[in-house]
């Protein structure tokens, strides 16, 4: 089956994916799907989101030959697709634009979002600003006091970000509370969620809104050669920025990496690599790979970097994993801070550390082609966020 | 379905009372004279919660039962087990495992399905399966005389609570209100009608949850339901009677302040219910030791 | 005289600019001017900075319609130019990326460049980097206590931060010393100043490289609708985004307003209105309006954004000034504050507090015209770097 | 040129000692004095400096000089009133106003020369004013017989160069090397040769200056330039003798010191050419009290 066709009627692609929800949201996902299944072919609507994205965010973003990460590389022409210059700095807003607009074509006047460290959560607030909704933004006690400045963001941009003291008060239990939330008021809000996970349609509806990522990318790589790139690489989360860049390329036969956090090494307790050692679950709404327990008790991850963070995968990721299709590969924080500092050195770009680690994957692969291939990293962020975690881990303090 | 505690469930004319405890919650003896309390208080089931990091569908009161057992590593093996030793010491109303899926998932249907009949389990509930995805577990409940519980919201619509509603096993868990389990003091503006239209599809009783944390609020449902369910209420008592359990002096009193609650739980019922329910107790007990229920 | 004609031979608008430097660099100036105007000329040239903006930098940057904000000013349609999606936040890539490839065509291998906030010091890094030059920045101590993490920045890119120690430890002395310290090695040193400012040719330098701001806009409008727009509007720290805003419109008709920092009030002591409280006189080589006391020592500036914070103003302006052909506003901190509160919330924008003057002037003078009419504001930079100072005057600090 | 102090430093055959000094740095007393122990020590002009609040040709040691000054809030017109204290008290050398551009246009030129002309100034140095913005200023004190001091660097060009030091008055002020004032210990590579070209082309005499602090290094470029200019060394040693300055009971041996310093700084000279300063001492006086230079 062409991925083109997933998922199916059940939202499943293989027997990811699903509806693992209360029964008390089941009749908002009916509505959402019925919402996103009449907007996606409604072509005033994909224009107004286009226009959008150009007059608004600043796509299209640029495809940048990176000439000194490729010396360094010392094998294929390297290429940075630029989610970084987005507006409000990652490829996260492509989504909050379009569900955002989802939601008001959908007459609701209120949305709700999970955030971790911050960065869906600005994009979120950002676009209610933008779009005059209401807006909830849920977050990890733990992670507003660790991203202070993010949660002052929310609220200049008119968001109110409501604590979440449950669990272990991060982005997982962030996103329970969205949920709960969700079911308590789902007859006038809109679960704008951050990546591509959740509940069917909201995997579809994420990957909907970031395959501009691909698409752009498609037609920049075509106006400098007919040749396909060598390999195309995303870092992986949730999965948004990584199932946006590859959806165009899915159903050709050029290689795609997905590159996960290796933390401190897979070998340690301490990643967020649910490829390589996760297992199948269920987590918010959806089956698929997760870090657990024998037991089924949702670990927490951990990453340097807040965006990779997240205990799960987007359920099309697993299913691409287990076809083989995409590879999945993870990069330590040493690794990814290596890169962070080579990307910046060589090339002036202060990129975000969940993008740096498909930046280190490209440095580390780049020899392994010539230098007539190419390959092209999506960098889905900008490193501003990071500068706080960056002079800490430099002054050799942990991670905060 | 075969099952005799549901075939008594399902007779009763009275409004039923259902209570749900966090299994292990706050160990396993207490749990099993929490227990005991809950049938002696009048109890027709018991829904049995097993402890699970991410519980989408609670409110504050039960995520912090679970909490609290997940600290002592309480597993679903565990809850599973304590079951068996409920029946052992005379539980003998049907049992419900309330697990999320993940739970289930990760101990494997094979296992789960050996465990919970060695235990005298009676009914799953798994909060996170709609209907769509629950086919499979539902079939496997059936082959083995256990009802699979759905569950209906105020937001289901018509079609769909027709359809889950004429499938239902055990009894039909109608949410009195959206959100999450907790107290509250207002329910859905159209529960009643929703509540009706639920008896009117629904082969087994229509029991009414959410929210519900005293026999007056109960009885506003009386006329529209079958009986009701009452959770975080329960679990906030065991909560607050903590410190008294932990200490052998106190722990009779404690046991003897959650009867009185439970009491007060419950609208007054004819004496023989509670008669009856113990009568019953020595037929569970060997029941359960084949490792069947009837 | 079109202004298109300015400056004349000695660099001179009217009495204003000339080259009050030194005879130590002279040489060096004459070299720049002999370079630049070679590479004026040359199509190679322009076409590698217009691929380095458009596929590095990602411009060009989007002219917004900003539907809220102009409901909240009760008069003409305001557009954004959008030059806080640049590379690196801010309309001073445009000119980092200039100087820098004039500074690689000129054959020299190392710049400095002087900075206030950082800003400009993370721009000059982050041109030097991609273009391998050597970078030194200069930095007020005092600057570089209080913007710690653009210093961070700057040193991740590779750049030197020189601290210096003389003067009032601010933006004014780091530039006295990036000029001396380009005295010392004019050899083989290019000198990448920040702002419209400096002796010739610099002033003219940035505003070639900064014009394409006013260029794009003008072509942006043109695909909207024929009318001009009824004023256009930009903050004025050096000058060096209004500059090249203004650029292409000088000679027409249509209205330009260049907004100074007001500060606490240009009634206090406490603000940077250069034009209105300035006077006739020299700095940083140039003849220009400044802020000095009666016996000519040149006084401090105030305001709450550090990018304005600049007691002269480049020479164009202040000829412009003179001639009556731009108006100049001042805007105190408070209203900046609130307008950029404004936009934040009606438009899901966080601009910086610079830019946010501009934004303030707009939203009083919108209500002068009708709903038919346009406003045009140069939205020169965001405000992420501006966090820290929000949230500490939010606390009722001061201004650090 | 017929002011008589220019045209005796023009006829010397010296090797032409030029110290600078910061004018009220300490104080206006001390500066007289330390003025006065120049001429004593063999200066046959001195550059009088003017505190500026963005000395851009200068190094750290003038520049804190400034500071110093500035928080006096001594101005231009009060160091003008200096030199014509100076000349009052005995200094008959030629003194040259050094000061930043934007001092003199804030005072405004007119008052400008009519405070030098009344206080015996004899040139004018303006760091930050190249030979092209200088054609005004240069008529203006060419009107009044004052030098108006021209430099070049070892980067100007041949042309340029030419163009300067023929149209030089006073003497024309060659930079020893790159960079702002303050000791070094290494010139530019160039420098005699500039030097030399200098000399072949200048009309006046030549002085080097930038970075000297010692005999040994003036005599470097005794046989290409015609004398030498020593600021930071100087400026530096006052700083150091500040806090002597300022205790009554010390000042005298400080000035002794900073004598002891100064008569190091020079290299040996003929007896007779400190006595001809000291000669012309009561001309001096007489004409700066007419409010001209003779
Ligand atoms: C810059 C950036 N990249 C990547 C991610 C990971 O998310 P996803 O895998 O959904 O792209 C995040 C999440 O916050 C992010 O901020
Ligand atoms: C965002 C922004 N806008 C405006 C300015 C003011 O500079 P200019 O007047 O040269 O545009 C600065 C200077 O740092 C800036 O960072």
């Amino acid at each position: 089956m062409k991925t083109e066709q997933l998922p199916d009627n059940l939202g499943r692609y293989g027997r990811y994916g699903g509806k693992y929800v209360p029964e008390t949201v089941m009749s908002a996902l009916a509505e959402l799907e019925a919402g996103f299944s009449e907007a996606k072919e409604d072509s005033e609507f994909l224009n107004l989101y286009l226009k959008e994205l150009s007059s608004y965010s600043g796509r299209p973003t640029p495809l940048t030959f990176a000439e000194g990460l490729t010396k360094k590389g010392g094998g294929a022409k390297i290429f940075l697709k630029r989610e970084d210059l987005n507006h409000t700095g990652a490829h996260k807003i492509n989504n909050a634009i379009g569900q955002a607009l989802l939601a008001v074509r959908m007459g609701k006047k209120k949305i709700i979002a999970e955030t971790g460290a911050g960065q869906h959560g600005v994009a979120a607030a950002t676009a209610a600003a933008r779009y005059g909704l209401e807006c909830r933004v849920f977050m990890g006690e733990e992670d507003i006091r660790r991203q202070e400045l993010n949660v002052f963001r929310m609220k200049l941009l008119g968001a109110e970000v409501v604590p979440v003291y449950s669990g272990s008060r991060t982005l997982k239990d962030a996103t329970n509370e969205a949920i709960r939330e969700w079911v308590r008021t789902v007859e006038d809000t809109f679960y704008l969620i951050g990546s591509a996970v959740g509940p069917h349609p909201y995997p579809q509806i994420v990957k909907h809104f970031q395959k501009i990522i691909g698409e752009e990318t498609s037609s920049q790589l075509k106006d400098i050669t007919d040749q396909d790139p060598s390999c195309i690489i995303a870092c992986v989360g949730g999965g948004s920025n990584a199932i946006g860049m590859f959806a165009p390329f899915i159903d050709s036969s050029i290689p795609l990496v997905g590159v996960e956090a290796g933390g401190k090494g897979t070998s340690t307790g301490f990643h967020a690599a649910t490829m390589e050692k996760g297992t199948l679950g269920v987590i918010h709404g959806s089956m698929t790979r997760l870090l657990q327990t024998e037991n089924g008790q949702i670990i927490e991850p951990y990453s340097v970097s807040a965006g990779l963070d997240y205990p799960g995968v987007g359920p099309e990721h697993a299913y691409l994993y287990e076809s083989g299709r995409v590879a999945y590969e993870s990069v330590t924080d040493e690794e990814a801070l290596d890169a962070l500092q080579t990307l910046c050195s060589e090339e002036g770009i202060l990129c975000a550390i969940e993008s740096a680690h498909a930046v280190a994957y490209a440095l580390k692969a780049a020899s392994k082609y010539t230098e007539n291939e190419m390959m092209v990293i999506c960098l889905s962020g900008r490193g501003d966020k990071d500068v706080h975690t960056l002079i800490s881990r430099r002054e050799g303090g942990s991670d905060e | 379905m075969n099952n005799s505690r549901w075939k008594r469930f399902s007779n009763k004319n009275s409004f039923r009372f259902v209570p749900y405890m966090m299994g292990c919650d706050p160990d396993r003896e207490t749990s099993i004279e929490i227990a005991l309390a809950l049938q002696e208080g009048g109890a027709e089931a018991i829904e049995l919660g097993v402890p699970y990091s991410d519980p989408l569908a609670d409110g504050p009161v039960i995520q912090r039962a679970s909490q609290r057992c997940l600290e002592n590593d309480v597993s679903l093996t565990d809850v599973l087990e304590l079951a068996g030793a409920m029946r052992e010491r005379g539980v003998s109303v049907p049992v419900i495992i309330f697990t999320y899926y993940n739970l289930l998932l990760q101990l494997g249907e094979n296992r789960f399905f050996e465990l919970a009949e060695k235990n005298g389990i009676d009914g799953v509930l798994v909060p996170d399966l709609p209907f769509e995805e629950s086919a499979g577990l539902k079939k496997s409940c059936r082959d083995r005389d256990m009802a699979f519980i759905s569950l209906v919201a105020p937001t289901t619509r018509e079609e769909r609570l027709k359809e889950i509603a004429q499938d239902a096993d055990g009894f039909l868990y109608c949410i009195s209100s959206m959100g999450v389990t907790g107290k509250r003091a207002a329910f859905a503006g159209n529960v009643k009608s929703f509540l009706a239209n639920a008896q009117e599809q629904s082969r087994v009783p229509v029991l009414v949850g959410f929210g519900i944390s005293s026999s007056s609020q109960a009885m506003q449902f009386a006329g529209v339901s079958d009986g009701y369910i009452v959770g975080s209420a329960i679990v906030e008592k065991i909560e607050a009677l903590l410190p008294r359990f932990s200490q052998e002096q106190e722990r009779e009193g404690a046991i003897r302040e959650f009867k009185y609650f439970i009491n007060q739980l419950v609208p007054a019922q004819p004496e023989k219910e509670c008669n009856h329910a113990a009568e019953n107790t020595a037929d569970d007990i060997k029941a359960v030791s084949a490792g069947k229920t009837d």
